[in-house]
């Protein structure tokens, strides 16, 4: 389970004042990134105040019972000051994305949130700090398999105000799939990509993009991973074994996401954890590598 | 047909039992009551059945728990709960003092395990009633579930009756019967106070690349908009043979659904999976029913309860496609 | 995983019956067989099976005779039919050619009506295979279906057995029952050669307003994707209970849907209600079928049927919430 | 039943030929009459040239299994020359019509039709005969109730070209449910009202607008009626009493409305006509007053 946040990050990070609620918020804008890839962004102001990086909504697909529940979506990112717009990064995998992406500007769907945990941010670097170059400070990694990147942006925005420059590891089975790139602002990011096919970036997976990173000299990284439950496994164990801090974005099928209904689980890995099988929607969608099995 | 509005009396009392409004959160969908105070007041409905529970804590069935169906959804969590103890010393005591009827839904694998369950919550303060699940596999019978047998419901609804005298008791059948009339008319020989019905029908998803099923536990049950026509024909059914007050449920999303479920026989409903897409659910049927009612002019929702005219007597027990 | 594109099998041998795809359109969502042709041609799928045939030509319920529900609906047609005799002058010679498999769907409110039916059927030209409708209430023993009696079962199965010895054997299980295994090892004893479920579910919608049930015989069945995890369920469970082959059947719209029918033991399948909301169903659902198989280099799609691998042996028989 | 058209009328009224078919139409534009009543336009030219006055097509309110039939729905009217859009007026009326409401221009929706039997249309008046007082010939009266008033601006279209000038008498709960009169092109129709709240027109029921038009000298009117079941039944008595020559379109729940189902049978009035039940969708939604029972 994520360990409780010290004080000085809770402000930026997960704040138990914001309670979750119920709203229904209009599409202000709903752009095809690619075939199968849609940036969604919705008139939610309370909720995107509200939100913290990590965090998820259950969407409504379509008004009506098709589909019955609503959809698990990382918030992408909040735009305005005060922040009013909440984005949503998807990608269509079935019949209730498929749904959603059919809705037109003006549309308004029922949302349900913030919910989970969010991400563990670390202190505000000091000025001083935060003048040294990046390689004598921790770096804050972020890594990103397929539409994982989703909720990248959020997490690098909150990272870059506490005054790091963290780093992307962006996996992909193509180029194409590399999508959300112009949400992180550029150059407020160093990126590397890993291509299946190699069209982009080095041919493989983003676990060889780690490799070396955990291996080179210097402060312990720390690792914020988001993608398929394979690759999660992967680099979850790569860290372990490196001995570095590192957080699971996990994915589960969630009928409700506020924790009543028990079956959004994943097992702990220690079978006599209390509870046994932690909820993915209330204990997580955020976990420590090595406390459960995704 | 509109009357000028009048206050509409929500009260609806089922035996022993007097709720403020037909409105109950089903077990297994509203966790041990506190989980959904950020969306609305528990007090603003008539009560709510905690997670089942059993003599020692569950951890229940592995991951995948559930899966979407068309308007429904299958789950097996495997009854995971924290146990009639910690049920008594964490939870029990959140909800004492609010203005709502707590029952606590209880199962055993045994018929010894429902009875222990039963005699330990008997007297538990702040709780009002307790709710048997029958749909609980029986682990002495092959794993066939208690509620299909009208020999083995009868034993182990008499036996907890004696165990638990102080408290109300409700008999929550399976649908997964051939004739749930007699079911019924077990329990309520055996002493039931109130019939809940129903529990989730047999199901089974099929993740076809894998070809395996979704669900870890292979079956689950079925819940949700799909089945409400199959338990609105159940409460039908057991309005017709006993005349115990009844809570249906299965489906039920909005204040029509439950009103229906009124006019077919029921003295109460509950609402469960509409919780996990709407968690307001419970709130806006209460509401709605209260407001349907005064739009007509009905005093008292209570009057509506078997209020279905039949319009021949040749109803047929077949689906006459 | 994706092979080279490769030609698809796609004939389905069940028993005595062979068809050249695993898709057949449902008894009573395809009228006599000639409606649709409009939209597709019947050669295109495996087979159809006719609205359910009684001795005499049956006028049906009066309206309202069907009931939209979630994902679902409910019909009580009443087995309205034109009778054996019409079917076989008027309605099957239109048919006689046409390179698709012929069924004619049989029910009897007695048993006799049964046997007679079935040896009208015997021997008809251009007829390929009886399905004997059990869901049909029994009016000598009040009106109980047939199909929830393995004890009737065996009895009118065996009879029109003997009364059509020449006709492929299709018998028709209803679900709702508590152990469909039961039925469907009665209907193999006595000599089914092939099993066809589900029939629709029982239910009951309400009018609200006018405290009515919407439909004119009370109750009726259900169909349509709302019921597709049922069924999965109890082609599961008979194809655990018995060895024969199975059409299954119970809101396929789809190949996947389809493919999963056929992974969880069944043969062929049926496509009913998606006729209704879009008339290519059937066929649509054949052509998926077979760019599935291809898309994964499978070379037989009957090499799919009961390939379902169970995880645990642990499976239990219940809901378990 | 309707009896067999004579052949003069073929062309301009129901063609067997036109086999009914199945399509996807996109939405061209979709406004709001009223608070609940809308005006559809699709883009549908197959469906438009081969529908005729009377006849209804089946159409999907949304995409998905929500709801899950599709719902029958008069053709309003066609445009272009040759006709390439079909216009459907509907009321929102429950589930499918409240989602229908909500979709957007631009949306597609499947469409099956054209089907049912429509309107017998009278001969084609003589050039003589359409010279002639109108008085002075059968006059054809379309009977609207509510939203029944939907299926007659292309009733009239009809008649206009075989050189008649109908009457509308159009009854409604009150005056802002007289709605698509627009549709039906200025001066081309003499138009009557009723509301039962008096709102506009004559206070009730057009059944009383009807009576006196029954009562008159000269030759028979022919009727058109198309609202509730009970002005149905109503006119339908009228008409008969009158010895009227009276054309019901009728409603009824339609599962298929392609004739498999059997789900939309009306109960013929002799319990010996074949068949017994009549199917609203194939051998109507148009009969004979007196013929069937709605
Ligand atoms: C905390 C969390 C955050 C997520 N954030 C994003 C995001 O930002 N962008 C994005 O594209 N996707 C995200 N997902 C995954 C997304 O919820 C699923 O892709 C989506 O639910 C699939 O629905 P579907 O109907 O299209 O697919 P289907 O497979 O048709 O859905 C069928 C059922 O499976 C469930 N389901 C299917 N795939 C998943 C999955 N991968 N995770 C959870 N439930 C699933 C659906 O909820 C539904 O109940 C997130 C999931 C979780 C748990
Ligand atoms: C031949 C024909 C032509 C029609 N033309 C029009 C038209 O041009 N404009 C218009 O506004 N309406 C028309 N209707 C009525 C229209 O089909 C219904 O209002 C609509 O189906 C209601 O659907 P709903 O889901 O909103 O209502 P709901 O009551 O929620 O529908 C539930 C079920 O009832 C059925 N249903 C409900 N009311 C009716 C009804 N009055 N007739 C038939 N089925 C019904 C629906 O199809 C659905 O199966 C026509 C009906 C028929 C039979
Ligand atoms: C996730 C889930 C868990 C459930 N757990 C229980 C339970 O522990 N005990 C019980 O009696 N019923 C349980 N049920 C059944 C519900 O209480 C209710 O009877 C059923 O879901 C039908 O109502 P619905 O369609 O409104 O959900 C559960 C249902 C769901 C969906
Ligand atoms: C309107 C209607 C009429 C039906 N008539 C018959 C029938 O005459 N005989 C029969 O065996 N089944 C009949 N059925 C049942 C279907 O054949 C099928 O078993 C059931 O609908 C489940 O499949 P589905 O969900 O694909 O519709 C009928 C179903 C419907 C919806
Ligand atoms: S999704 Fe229901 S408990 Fe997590
Ligand atoms: S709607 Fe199916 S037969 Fe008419």
């Amino acid at each position: 389970m994520v360990g409780g946040p010290p004080p000085k990050i809770k402000e930026v990070c997960y704040s138990p004042a914001s309670m979750p609620f119920d709203t229904a918020a209009r599409i202000l804008s709903h752009d095809a990134l690619n075939s199968d890839h849609f940036l969604l962004t919705l008139d939610a102001p309370r909720m995107a105040r509200a939100s913290r990086p990590g965090q998820f909504v259950m969407l409504q697909a379509q008004p009506g019972r098709d589909p019955l529940l609503r959809r698990p979506m990382s918030v992408c990112g909040v735009a305005g000051s005060p922040p009013r717009r909440l984005q949503i990064l998807y990608k269509v995998t079935g019949h209730g994305t498929r749904l959603l992406s059919r809705q037109p500007r003006g549309a308004t769907l029922a949302m349900l949130g913030p919910l989970g945990n969010g991400f563990r941010l670390p202190a505000r670097a000091s000025r001083a700090a935060a003048r040294r170059p990046d390689a004598t400070r921790p770096r804050q990694i972020l890594v990103a398999g397929g539409v994982g990147i989703a909720i990248f942006p959020f997490v690098a925005e909150a990272l870059q105000r506490l005054g790091h420059r963290p780093l992307l590891l962006f996996g992909a089975r193509s180029a194409r799939d590399l999508v959300g790139l112009p949400l992180f602002g550029r150059g407020r990011v160093d990126v590397k990509f890993a291509t299946e096919d190699g069209s982009r970036g080095t041919r493989g997976y983003v676990t060889s993009l780690l490799e070396p990173l955990l291996a080179a000299p210097g402060p312990r990284p720390s690792l914020y991973v988001c993608g398929p439950t394979p690759m999660l496994r992967a680099v979850g164990d790569q860290a372990q074994k490196a001995g570095v801090p590192c957080q699971l974005a996990l994915e589960s099928q969630m009928p409700c996401g506020i924790g009543v209904c028990l079956g959004c689980v994943v097992a702990a890995s220690d079978p006599n954890a209390v509870p046994p099988y932690p909820r993915v929607c209330t204990e997580g969608p955020v976990f420590e590598a090595g406390s459960v099995r995704p | 047909m509109k009357k000028k509005p009048a206050p509409v009396d929500m009260r609806v009392t089922l035996g022993p039992l007097t709720l403020k409004n037909p409105v109950i959160a089903a077990s297994g969908t509203f966790g041990y009551g506190t989980e959904l105070q950020p969306y609305f007041d528990l007090e603003a409905i008539g009560g709510f059945v905690s997670k089942g529970l059993s003599l020692k804590p569950r951890r229940g069935n592995a991951p995948t728990r559930t899966c979407e169906t068309a308007a429904g959804m299958l789950n097996a969590i495997g009854l995971a709960n924290v146990g009639v103890e910690a049920f008594l010393s964490d939870k029990l005591p959140a909800l004492r003092g609010k203005d709502t009827v707590v029952i606590a839904n209880v199962f055993g694998e045994t018929k010894d395990e429902y009875v222990a369950v039963a005699r330990r919550l008997n007297g538990a303060q702040g709780l009002h009633a307790i709710e048997l699940n029958l749909s609980c596999p029986n682990t002495e019978r092959g794993g066939l579930a208690f509620g299909v047998s009208p020999v083995l419901i009868r034993e182990v609804v008499a036996e907890v009756r004696r165990a638990a005298p102080d408290l109300p008791l409700l008999v929550k059948l399976t649908p997964n019967i051939t004739a749930i009339g007699e079911a019924a008319r077990a329990a309520a020989d055996a002493g039931a106070d109130i019939l809940s019905l129903v529990n989730t029908f047999l199901g089974l998803a099929v993740d076809l690349e894998r070809r395996r099923p979704v669900l870890d536990n292979v079956v689950g049950g079925l819940s949700g908009p799909a089945i409400k026509p199959l338990a609105l024909y159940m409460v039908h059914k057991v309005y017709a043979a006993t005349r115990l007050p009844i809570v249906g449920m299965g489906g039920i999303a909005s204040a029509e659904d439950a009103l229906e479920f009124l006019v077919a026989g029921s003295g109460a409903v509950q609402v469960g999976t509409a919780n996990f897409y709407d968690p307001r659910a419970p709130l806006t049927v209460a509401e709605g029913m209260e407001a349907w009612c005064r739009a007509r002019g009905i005093p008292r929702v209570q009057d509506l309860t078997g209020t279905l005219r039949l319009p021949n007597a040749r109803e047929q027990e077949t689906t006459a496609g």
